[in-house]
């Protein structure tokens, strides 16, 4: 019985989460993009320079998550990490699984597809740190680097699923993931901020740490037009397909909620990472999935990631995620 | 003085470009020049807006090669990608600078 | 006796008040700009992030704007809000009045011409806060929701004016108005900051607010340049016009300032309100004239409003409405 | 391999983005690419600088689309506003594109 | 209703701006459209990235002004700078505006 | 004895300089870029967003200078001054003596080299600073104004020098190197800054002063990738010029840090006058010497310049100017 008033209690929390994490700049901007492209507002952010907001925002979770390694005692980030690679290889796997049973994909979009969901979508991470702080959840620093560790197994697991298919060759593959900018830069600015220490990293606060968020609401505002877009292009991928790009982040999200409660980290530490692993790629995904597996279909792919799940995590996943590590953290 | 040669335009999305040019140059282009575009075609998606958008290579050749470079990047790339290719004549100053 | 006296104080003042406003960041990187065009020197800001900075311009203005609103209650908004929209209602009846029986100008381009004195420039309000703030003078949070009334109604009434000339439908031209990037921005903005109040708002301040300022240099260091562009144009406007566009926002700017006093706006709100009355838009107003009435001359109405009224305005009628809102309200 | 057809150009002030693009759906254009750019001609004057400069805008199409796309626009725009128009030849790869 | 003229096109370091333009103007050119663009070619090397990359000018011209611009620019600059330059065929509408 | 014993922990000293001034977000950010372009990374600042940060470095160094020459005494200001213009004039003769004589450059060549040597790099300069405050060294805010003093007459000089081989009027080409970006924002933001003082900048200090080392780390990002394009041009400028270009720096770089010392200013100031007189402008004197000086091969000057002397000030130059000044400030 209390089991269950628990639960009810919950799932009011759940709404109010929901709503608390919708009313916020982020989300707000997110919203009004989409209502920018619905109502054929000429708006549209310039090319170079959303291209540079991609750039300053991955750059600065680097240099941030960086600074929480420096601080963060080796330890205590090997378990959190391994469970990090471990849902890197699982939900390329699961999503594999998922849509060629119930979707219908023939395997090559299976296998882009699953690519998209074992990555991470920096901006879902981005928005479920927003949602953390507003719920007043502490968090671990380090989150940034496990977001790093996270982006690039699943990307690879989905290439090797398609395999046979022609394409080239898997080694050139890993070249292009690794060096593909959103990845570079994430991972240099982990190694620069990690060198370079707290203080250090300070004097560049007031530019990427400081207006960060803001920075973000304007990224999203544009982002908001381009997931629009992908929405209108949703009849293409059917509705067993958006059925199912809502279901696998709940899945997923939940797993890597409980893994992450299970390796002791913070209730908001764990549900950001439920974030992550409930997310789907939308930057880094794309461009090696759109390299090495050309046959697959973008319209498939790219809809379900940024115009069914990254929706759905932004409004609902991620309180659901938030709610789950808050219960899982009591049990 | 002016010479007769071709104009190569491939517009095509972002992400070919380095195999675009690697095609150029193993047939014989000494040279191109690119821009940033946008645009609409049969194939109405593309991979990555974070990747920009389109993007048009030019690249004055002579008419062997004008011919190599569209069937070479035809191949490779129609099938599965955003691309168009087409070329037209030119007349060109200082022909030395294309050989 | 006493009010002459007064007046002759008050003029040196304002001279005073003049020469404080213009030696400011804001207004000498204006006349760099200028300045830039006059040398002939490369310097141009790039296209895209001319762009981009009107967009956060506007969507910060609405930022603010909204806030500030979240926190007055409605019947405060409600009189300057009337007396807002009653102001944008008439300049464009009287600028187009006067366009016609003194400018010599055709029913179309007086009609093109009081669309823009309808309006108001952004530049020109921020302008004035920053004067106001300078000058020590308290305003009101809500007058960016003042200036969001402002721009619509007065394009309406200047293509209202022109109507029957041929032209397109005017459903179709204020649906343009409405969703072009400017307006639409500003009023997302608004709506965004009203929803999340300060707190939220709070959060994105080191991106939306405090650079703010300095954003604005760097906007009008490249505003300059084209303002000086339009300054070359002024042969094809003639000399009447040029005394005309200076005349106008005086006339138009202290009525705004009276009518602020008059519903009980503070001296700073009210002469801020008279900056925004007295400015011409060069944003919004051009761009959904250019698309509803294009047999309009923008060599007029341009050069009106960018090279004549906004400079104006920026120099010797913001210190003037403020003088007449400190006269006004010892009355 | 290669066939015959028209790219015809449209260099206008921005502004007239949609109602160009409009124009060459309903004369049966199946793409285009679109180039940012500025430019001096007769008129000096353009709308709006918050509004972006000049665009470009290249459709391929067959000669008879592309008298068609000529015509409208200049009868729609050319008179009050800042545009240019033209067409040449190209050989294209892959007709099939634009039908 | 279509007029037979020609399009000069020249892509060199954005550093030639100005004095390409001069050369237009003094040739007798109406108007032109400049593109921005980056490109390889023989000169590998450019004088300033702070100044931007190349820029392609394009300017619609008579058979004969197109000569005497194609000589003049690479008299004045094919020597010693990054640049190429050609033109092509265009058939126009409202030839008033290139004279 | 107690000289070489002096020495001997000076030398150890700059090692440890040279390695706390390589730890920095900055250095790192150069290090990437130059990274970026090694493992062929898709990795590229869009043009535009790269001139725009050049525009607000320019504009904010200006600014800051500005506030700091309001604040001086101008006799103060008289002597560093004139020992600058004077190492403005001697850097170009000594460049061009060395290129002629033992680099084999022809006239031409010499000439535009000695114009890039002659003149400073703004980057460098900044650089400088940076590693000045982390050592804890106090200078003097005017630099910024030497900088910009710096930066003129060693061009004149160069195309001076390179006279009678052809090429325009020298009249011309000055009004060019004055109205060039570069120089114009920064002239134009320390006139600014002079003008408004400290008070008013104040009110920008949120978007000039406090990101601005931030920003200068994204531009170095980008910079490092142009930097690395031109290492690999190396083999055209040969070996003996990339020691000369090794060595030039050091000479220069000495003889302004003790010319800085001469006239009393203080270690941290005459190591950064140190660094600005060893540096070697690659963006005001490119532009110049390509317009004024065509036949000049910019495979030289600008390898010398960007992709030898940069790189060499910013690891080892700049600590070993900082040493030189604490030395000399001791004797
Ligand atoms: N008919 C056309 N005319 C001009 N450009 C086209 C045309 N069709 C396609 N394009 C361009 O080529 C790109 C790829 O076309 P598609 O492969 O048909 O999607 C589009 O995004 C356009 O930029
Ligand atoms: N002769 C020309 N050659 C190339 N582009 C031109 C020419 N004339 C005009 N343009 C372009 O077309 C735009 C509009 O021209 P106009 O209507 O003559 O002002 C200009 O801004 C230029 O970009
Ligand atoms: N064969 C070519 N085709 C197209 N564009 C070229 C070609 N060669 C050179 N270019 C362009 O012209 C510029 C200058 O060429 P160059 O003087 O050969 O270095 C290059 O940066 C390219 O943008
Ligand atoms: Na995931
Ligand atoms: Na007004
Ligand atoms: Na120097």
């Amino acid at each position: 019985m209390l089991c269950r008033c628990q639960k009810q209690s919950g799932t009011s929390h759940i709404m109010e989460l929901a709503i608390q994490n919708l009313i916020s700049p982020v989300v707000l901007c997110f919203v009004l993009g989409a209502i920018a492209r619905w109502v054929k507002s000429d708006f549209k952010l310039p090319d170079a320079v959303y291209q540079s907001l991609s750039i300053y925002l991955l750059l600065a979770i680097g240099l941030k998550g960086g600074v929480a390694i420096s601080k963060t005692p080796i330890n205590e980030l090997i378990l959190p990490a391994l469970v990090t690679l471990a849902l890197g290889i699982i939900t390329p796997l699961s999503a594999f699984f998922v849509m060629r049973k119930f979707g219908g994909l023939n395997k090559t979009d299976a296998a882009a597809t699953a690519a998209h969901y074992g990555s991470v979508s920096a901006v879902t991470f981005l928005a479920s740190i927003e949602a953390a702080k507003l719920a007043g959840l502490e968090f671990e620093g380090y989150v940034a680097a496990l977001m790093a560790l996270l982006e690039i197994p699943g990307i690879i697991v989905g290439l090797i699923l398609a395999r046979g298919k022609g394409s080239g060759s898997l080694g050139s593959a890993i070249h292009d993931v690794v060096t593909g900018k959103s990845i570079f830069l994430l991972i240099g600015g982990l190694v620069i901020g990690t060198a370079c220490g707290a203080d250090k990293i300070d004097g560049v606060a007031p530019f990427f740490i400081d207006p960060f968020k803001g920075v973000l609401c304007l990224f999203l505002l544009e982002l908001g037009t381009v997931a629009a877009s992908r929405m209108r292009d949703m009849k293409q991928a059917g509705w067993k397909l958006i059925i199912l790009g809502s279901a696998i982040p709940v899945v997923h999200g939940i797993l890597g909620t409980a893994a992450g409660i299970l390796v002791g980290m913070s209730p908001g530490g764990a549900a950001i990472l439920g974030a992550m692993v409930g997310s789907a790629s939308y930057i880094a995904a794309p461009a090696a999935v759109r390299i090495a597996l050309p046959e697959a279909s973008p319209g498939i792919y790219l809809t379900l990631a940024l115009g069914v799940t990254f929706p759905f995590n932004l409004i609902l996943g991620i309180p659901l995620y938030m709610k789950t590590a808050e219960i899982l953290s009591q049990l | 003085m002016l010479i007769q040669l071709k104009k190569v335009t491939i517009v095509a999305e972002s992400l070919l470009k380095e195999g675009i040019l690697e095609i150029l140059k193993a047939q014989g282009s000494t040279g191109y020049t690119i821009t940033a575009c946008e645009g609409e075609g049969s194939k109405g998606i593309h991979a990555s807006d974070f990747e920009g958008r389109n993007i048009q290579i030019d690249t004055i050749v002579s008419s062997e090669v004008g011919q190599l470079v569209l069937t070479a990047v035809s191949e490779r790339y129609m099938k599965n990608y955003a691309l168009i290719a087409y070329m037209n004549d030119v007349e060109v100053v200082r022909e030395d600078k294309f050989k």
